[in-house]
């Protein structure tokens, strides 16, 4: 039937040595009147036949629509090698390396993930990695609470509408304030983000790129929020850090976002992972699991799960974050996908994607009636206005087998004409020039 | 081994670029561009291959080594399931956001529909919600539901949730990420939450008590419909911590014992190998008149019989970016759809046969603080092998050198000196017997040459390490 | 550009670690006038662009076509385990086990393999695999003729028509003969096959179950065999021996066949496996690498590369056979298949492609003017007489996306209208009542 | 490690076959059915993975260790090529041979014609075939082309075929099956055929000289041109053996030198992995007068631009099923067009500088018997060693014990206590380095400690293993 191996008389015997009469008898402790009312489940398939229910569900599945579409997740070109490093059994099929001495796989690689990470953003600790790029915003911003005392935190609101949604849901329960600011037309309102800082702000949490596209400058910010003694949280896109200043360079105290990029497939979702790094002096505050480096009495060097006096499972209510498990898998992938490419690779990788995406924006916005709403640097998405709705646009356009980008009327008022472009190093040139005939299409044909 | 970084050789390329097929563009300013490269790894594609499969091989793992990690139910999981975990690769998940999109991605929408029904009915819930990332997201996420729950109630004065104290750190933990205070209630004598302690604990300021059965330690807790009307009675609702469903599957439905939330973990009864701690997928269920807390959004079936992504206005908001973890949830799908009604009763019933022939057979030499016919796990305790100066650990450690991956020691923490062993009903009778031999081999050991469990391991690339070096030299990236 | 990891630095320094200029003084020692004259190749693709474009040859390879076509090669279900393990990279990135200490995974396993082999065919040795069906066929045949020092082989028309052309070749370079027996009607001319044996003889070559689909019993043909000194040599198909008699239990002295229905894709036409296992007395006579079990100094088990005096690496031109490589990938993925379907599930398969082929048969020949011309006992294929050209039926059919099987007028003389169809476990109930209906509409409409 | 054999339980099952959705047929008759079901293992999947996991960890590999085997090219694959390999998994061969198919598969046909042209420019030969199974199959088909040439010229007393003493076995063993009587031709001392003796052995009863260049001590004849010239005047042709042709991509073509036949090893020069043995692909290239012999099939591309499967009706007639082991072609087709002209070529330049590499750093150490710059190998010999009684193998076996897979020992055979490097030019400087380190250490050791180098390995799962016991044994399967 399903994969347990006792055979009938496997069963016999072991239930001899138990002393009891039947497979039913070890379930006696159960009161009868908790007994499962209904357990209403089909038989089961075959793995032939599974495959193919599989499969045929696979094929409705919209894999074959050319995406112009990223808004926080990207469709970019994954190396064989993650796949084949990232599928062996000695990873997939380990647990939490809780046990180090057989465990120095994993825990090698999460210490090498969390170098990965510190280097691409210009930070100084990294966890073993979070959920995904929308909770790791939100643990940033209790991890702002707790490491200031305070209560409130400012949040651009050009920063993921998905992850300010999760954000404001996190502190909620606590009790604890999301002062949203809004953009000021499609780029950051950096001047009344500035203003609203002060000595009750814990963290402001920006974006860049922001949601509209924008590559963004928070220097000034990042020195404002320190004045106040408040800290600054960046949300970034991974693969752009191979072009733009990180959040170390910008002043940022804690890093963040979301991983998916980094050699994980856009998969419907999931599952991806979050990063999250600050400075050395935060470190106690960072929530989830941390691998630090040690010796064995032979001096032997090795790998260990650390300073887990701030977790769950040892400090239980008191512990940073409830969070327990990793995306070990994720991030395994993202360090295979960082090294792969390496330090060359990866720039190239940036700047094929800037330079794609310059000229999607100039092909784009000559289109009749078509305008550029995020004027200023871009990296590999930029937001247009487009003489109509855009939803309907888009509607029209992916019934040529092509999604031409996000309509933003959905996440900020008054934003119905506008539509988010993204275009990673996957989308040819002819992809690029056929979406500015369809895009011309819908609107004037 | 050394590390990748150590490997890098400057100037040395690995996977190539694409060309590119548009004009150089005119470059960022400088204000904006990052002041040096990334300093990534410089290797051959040879040297990253190499370097990932041998430190792969420093892994012990279900698929090499047998791994009765209690509570976390490391069982085999099928390969079909990982194929088909892949075949939704390349389906964009914005791609159902967007007007038009829903259309496209019926086959995702309708596996994710036709999961949270599997997982009603094996829950015994009215609907679920697969957004959560993991277990102990789905416990904060169930919390809040609660919470909301209460709020929408005007029941404004709640603001304690129970725990058992041996429960899952992340139960605590959870709740106090919703807001909530904890009260801890201790462990009666026989071995479950003292049911008088917890009656005291319970009154009109408590939001909920969460609890996991069969309890951590294995033991199904005949009072457990008793608890749940306790707290009902005081308006208070009932969590059901899923960690051990696996012991359970169509034998007792959390939702027809009076629990009004549970949370599954997807990645421990429903076919997710663990990649080494994660990902993993933690759906919750909840009674009707939670549903309208759930989430945002939610995969619906209209009349029409297609499926729609629809926004869940009164719901507590969003916890993840789209529609929770789907590669994990498509092997879930995978599982229960393959193994259907009797194969997944099969899992529980041997499950926990196994178990039970693991606690029969080591009980003589290991002491055995509740010696009771346990579910899915069995907790013994190295008091006994104590006497000798041998530790929990050090037998864990002997069992490495021996090439089993040790069970959980030193939880729940309601028994010291703790071995907790979950064998899973993937295992043979006679891969646990070559455990058990070993198991007693040590306890023989313990009483004649102890210091071979002292040094414990010996096999492994590394020996016993330095934790305390590690947490004070806080050295966690490298140079 | 490629996989060279040299890096300019390095390169300089072995060059003078060597003590020479430039690399290409390292190619000084070929004359000037042998130099390449052209190399006119394009240049290179990344991954990315490659992916691209195999994936678009990959789409023109007909793979969603309903195969009830066989013919030697079948469409079998493989275990998503069997890819699994033959992909872990120790097994397929490892040499020959010429160091067995250091490949002891591979001989194992291949010891395991040729166990296998033995037991399904019910023989006594087996060698570490052949190239094909074909060639397997070719090098049983050069087996019988080293074991009886004769130079005819008796060679049954019904054996596949494909094989036979080889073992033609491979006997026409020794000047050794192979008389073909032709058919009578659509099976073995058992008759005349005993009737052509003589002291001449070295080997009589069957198939079972044979081209047109019959399965035979070969009992007294052995006996015949064995009275002149003669060799029985029967090509089996695997699948089917969960089902009918073994060569052994027919009395067959070597039993070869294709390997690939045990876990291997059909992958347009190889890479595939032949088996071959003889009587142990015969063991010396085996082509190509056998695995033997022995002991280390401490009595551990182990495993080797066996009696190599047959091969050509000592032997050279005497050797039984210039075989070097195995196909051992391949031979492992049978191995593994036979493992995950086990003793009662490899029956199962059997019988399910039984049951399969002789419902399809039942509503085939009922389609008007479509007669059986096997009528005997069949496994998974039979032949069908059309009342028109095969070929031109099984055309028009595939325009509906289903191969209605192979028309035998290309390899057998008036055989014009028969059509020999293939059912698999694969072929449904829908599949195989679509393909009567279609068959109907051909014939009839 | 048990066999699984010795795993099996009776009565327990893998994996699952599908169930059936036609009657139950009435059975085959007695006499025609096996009288007991095939003694497969009986073992659970989760077994199947284990037992198969922990077997690949008892090997060497590429992936894992650097593997120098010389003459048998054990570079890096991409892990590209095999994910586009398996893109063609579901495409039936016989498709290809039925009235319309041929229009279903002009991906896989394009393939194999476009591979033929791509390895017919890199050796410079007019047209090439794809069928050959291995180079060995390679061989004895082009040899076989050679015959039906001389057959067909009426030229029947050709009965030899000439190799040199240092060939590779398989080169007189394929001649010997194409029904050819061997003439071997001694090395001279400058390391390359014997010229004058070449001469001796040339006449017009020869058919055939078969030769690898470089030759199996990594030397490039420069004599070449002169035994081609000198066979073509006899009236014979010349077969060349490219297991060697990574040395030359792009240097030297063998159809411009003045070779009539060449096979190529596809999964040596081209990007296959070896997979514990094979499977392997070798190609032959002929020059136009030959291609009328190639076996039949061929892959034309039509006027139209359409490619067809044509019969051959001149050629030799069959040498394998269909076009030969296409998984393969389809992995060399990738790397060929991934690399590129300028990629290809800087393989032979790699391959030729860490040949020589480390040639330069061993030669004080061990015995170079031709010291001349090698090609992609090089041969050493241990006879320095001999004198402490230390042999090839015990150098070998030490390399193990350090994470080494030895070089090829023991061959050519024109070299005493031969060790033939070939590191190929996938493998960085630093890695050889590692290498050459401790092949200098175990030179230290095999004048200090010898016993050291005589108890190797020790770090494997077994030791040295007693092969005349096996061969007296004949225990070549399981009962």
């Amino acid at each position: 039937m399903g994969y347990c191996p006792n055979t009938p008389d496997d069963i016999r015997e072991m239930l001899a040595v138990i002393g009891a009469g039947s497979v039913e008898e070890l379930f006696s402790s159960i009161p009868a009147g908790l007994r499962a009312r209904s357990f209403d489940l089909p038989p089961g398939m075959s793995e032939l036949e599974l495959t193919r229910h599989m499969k045929e569900k696979a094929a409705a599945c919209g894999a074959d629509v050319v995406p112009f579409i990223g808004g926080g997740i990207y469709d970019h070109f994954i190396p064989a090698a993650v796949d084949h490093l990232a599928s062996r059994a000695e990873f997939y099929t380990a647990y939490t390396p809780y046990q180090p001495e057989c465990a120095q796989g994993t825990l090698q690689a999460l210490y090498e993930y969390q170098s990965t990470i510190c280097r691409l953003t210009g930070m100084e600790a990294s966890n073993a990695s979070l959920y995904d790029g929308g909770t790791a915003v939100a643990e940033a911003a209790l991890m702002s609470l707790r490491i200031t005392e305070r209560h409130k935190v400012i949040l651009d609101a050009s920063v993921n509408p998905l992850h300010r949604e999760i954000v404001t849901g996190y502190l909620h329960g606590l009790s604890a304030e999301a002062v949203q600011v809004e953009p000021k037309g499609c780029a950051s309102d950096l001047d009344r983000l500035m203003a609203s800082i002060d000595g009750e702000t814990a963290a402001v949490i920006v974006q860049s790129p922001d949601f509209f596209g924008n590559v963004q400058d928070f220097r000034a910010l990042a020195q404002k929020a320190h004045e106040h003694e408040a800290l600054l949280i960046v949300s970034c896109y991974p693969i752009a850090l191979g072009l733009v200043a990180s959040p170390g360079e910008m002043g940022a105290d804690i890093a963040v976002g979301e991983g998916q990029s980094l050699g994980n497939p856009v998969s419907f979702g999931g599952p991806y992972f979050g990063f999250i790094a600050t400075r050395k002096r935060f470190i106690r505050n960072l929530p989830g699991r941390i691998v630090g480096e040690t010796i064995d009495h032979q001096a032997r060097r090795g790998f260990v799960l650390t300073l887990q006096a701030r977790e769950q499972h040892i400090k239980r209510h008191k512990a940073t974050s409830n969070i327990c498990s990793n995306q070990s898998l994720c991030a395994l992938r993202g360090l295979i996908f960082c090294a792969a490419l390496g330090k060359k690779g990866f720039e190239e990788l940036a700047l094929l994607n800037y330079d794609k995406a310059q000229y999607a924006k100039s092909v784009l916005a000559s289109v009749k009636g078509v305008d550029l709403l995020t004027g200023g640097a871009t990296f590999n998405e930029f937001t247009l206005s487009l003489p109509r709705d855009a939803s309907e646009v888009v509607q029209r356009i992916l019934e040529k087998g092509v999604a031409a980008g996000v309509p933003l009327g959905r996440y900020y008022q008054g934003m119905e004409k506008a539509l988010l472009v993204t275009v990673t190093e996957k989308r040819s040139k002819d992809e690029i020039d056929r979406l500015a005939v369809l895009l011309e299409e819908a609107l004037w044909s | 081994m050394e590390l990748i970084f150590e490997k890098s050789v400057s100037g040395r390329c690995g996977v190539r670029v694409p060309l590119s097929d548009v004009p150089k563009a005119t470059p960022l300013s400088e204000a904006l561009r990052r002041q040096e490269p990334v300093r990534l790894p410089e290797v051959s594609e040879l040297d990253l291959v190499r370097h990932y499969t041998n430190l792969s091989r420093r892994n012990f793992s279900v698929d090499t080594n047998f791994y009765p990690l209690g509570s976390c139910t490391m069982k085999y999981n099928s390969k079909v399931n990982e194929d088909v975990g892949a075949l939704f690769a390349g389906c964009h998940p914005v791609l159902a956001l967007i007007p038009g999109g829903e259309s496209l991605v019926q086959g995702p929408l309708s596996l994710i529909h036709g999961l949270e029904r599997q997982l009603a009915e094996i829950t015994g819930m009215d609907e679920v919600t697969t957004q959560p990332l993991a277990g102990a997201h789905g416990e904060m996420t169930g919390i809040m539901v609660i919470a909301a729950y209460h709020k929408a109630r005007g029941d404004n004065k709640r603001k304690y949730v129970i725990v058992p104290d041996s429960s899952h750190g992340t139960n605590p933990a959870s709740a106090a990420m919703a807001g909530y205070e904890i009260v801890t209630v201790p462990t009666a004598p026989y071995g479950d939450m003292d049911l008088d302690l917890y009656r005291k604990a319970m009154n009109e300021e408590v939001a909920a008590v969460m609890l996991t059965c069969p309890n951590t330690l294995g033991l199904f807790n005949p009072h457990i419909a008793e608890i749940c009307a306790i707290a009902h009675e005081a308006g208070a609702l009932t969590y059901y911590d899923g960690a051990n469903l696996n012991a359970i599957l169509g034998k007792v439905r959390p939702g027809d014992v009076g629990f009004d939330v549970i949370h599954v973990n997807l990645h421990k009864t429903f076919s997710t190998p663990h990649g080494g701690g994660g990902p993993g997928s933690g759906p919750i269920g909840v009674r009707g008149d939670l549903v309208r807390y759930l989430p945002t959004p939610r995969v619906v079936r209209r009349k029409d019989g297609v499926f729609a992504v629809e926004d869940h206005p009164e719901g507590i908001g969003r916890v993840s970016d789209f529609f929770g973890n789907f590669g994990i949830m498509v092997r879930a799908y995978a599982y229960i759809t393959m193994l259907g009604r009797e194969g997944l009763i099969e899992v529980s019933e041997q499950a926990v046969l196994n178990a039970n022939y693991m606690m029969a057979r080591l009980k003589e030499e290991y002491e055995l603080p509740f010696d009771q016919t346990c579910m899915h796990e069995c907790v013994f305790s190295a008091s006994r092998q104590v006497e000798h100066g041998v530790h929990a650990i050090d037998v864990a450690k002997y069992l490495v050198d021996r090439g089993f991956h040790p069970p959980t020691v030193y939880f729940p923490l309601n028994v010291k000196e703790a071995i907790m062993i979950e064998p899973t009903e993937t295992e043979s009778r006679q891969t646990m017997d070559a455990f058990i031999e070993v198991m007693l081999e040590a306890a023989r050991l313990a009483r004649e040459n102890p210091e071979r469990l002292h040094e414990a391991p010996v096999t492994t690339p590394v020996g016993r390490l330095d934790e305390t070096r590690a947490a004070k030299a806080q050295q966690v990236c490298c140079e």
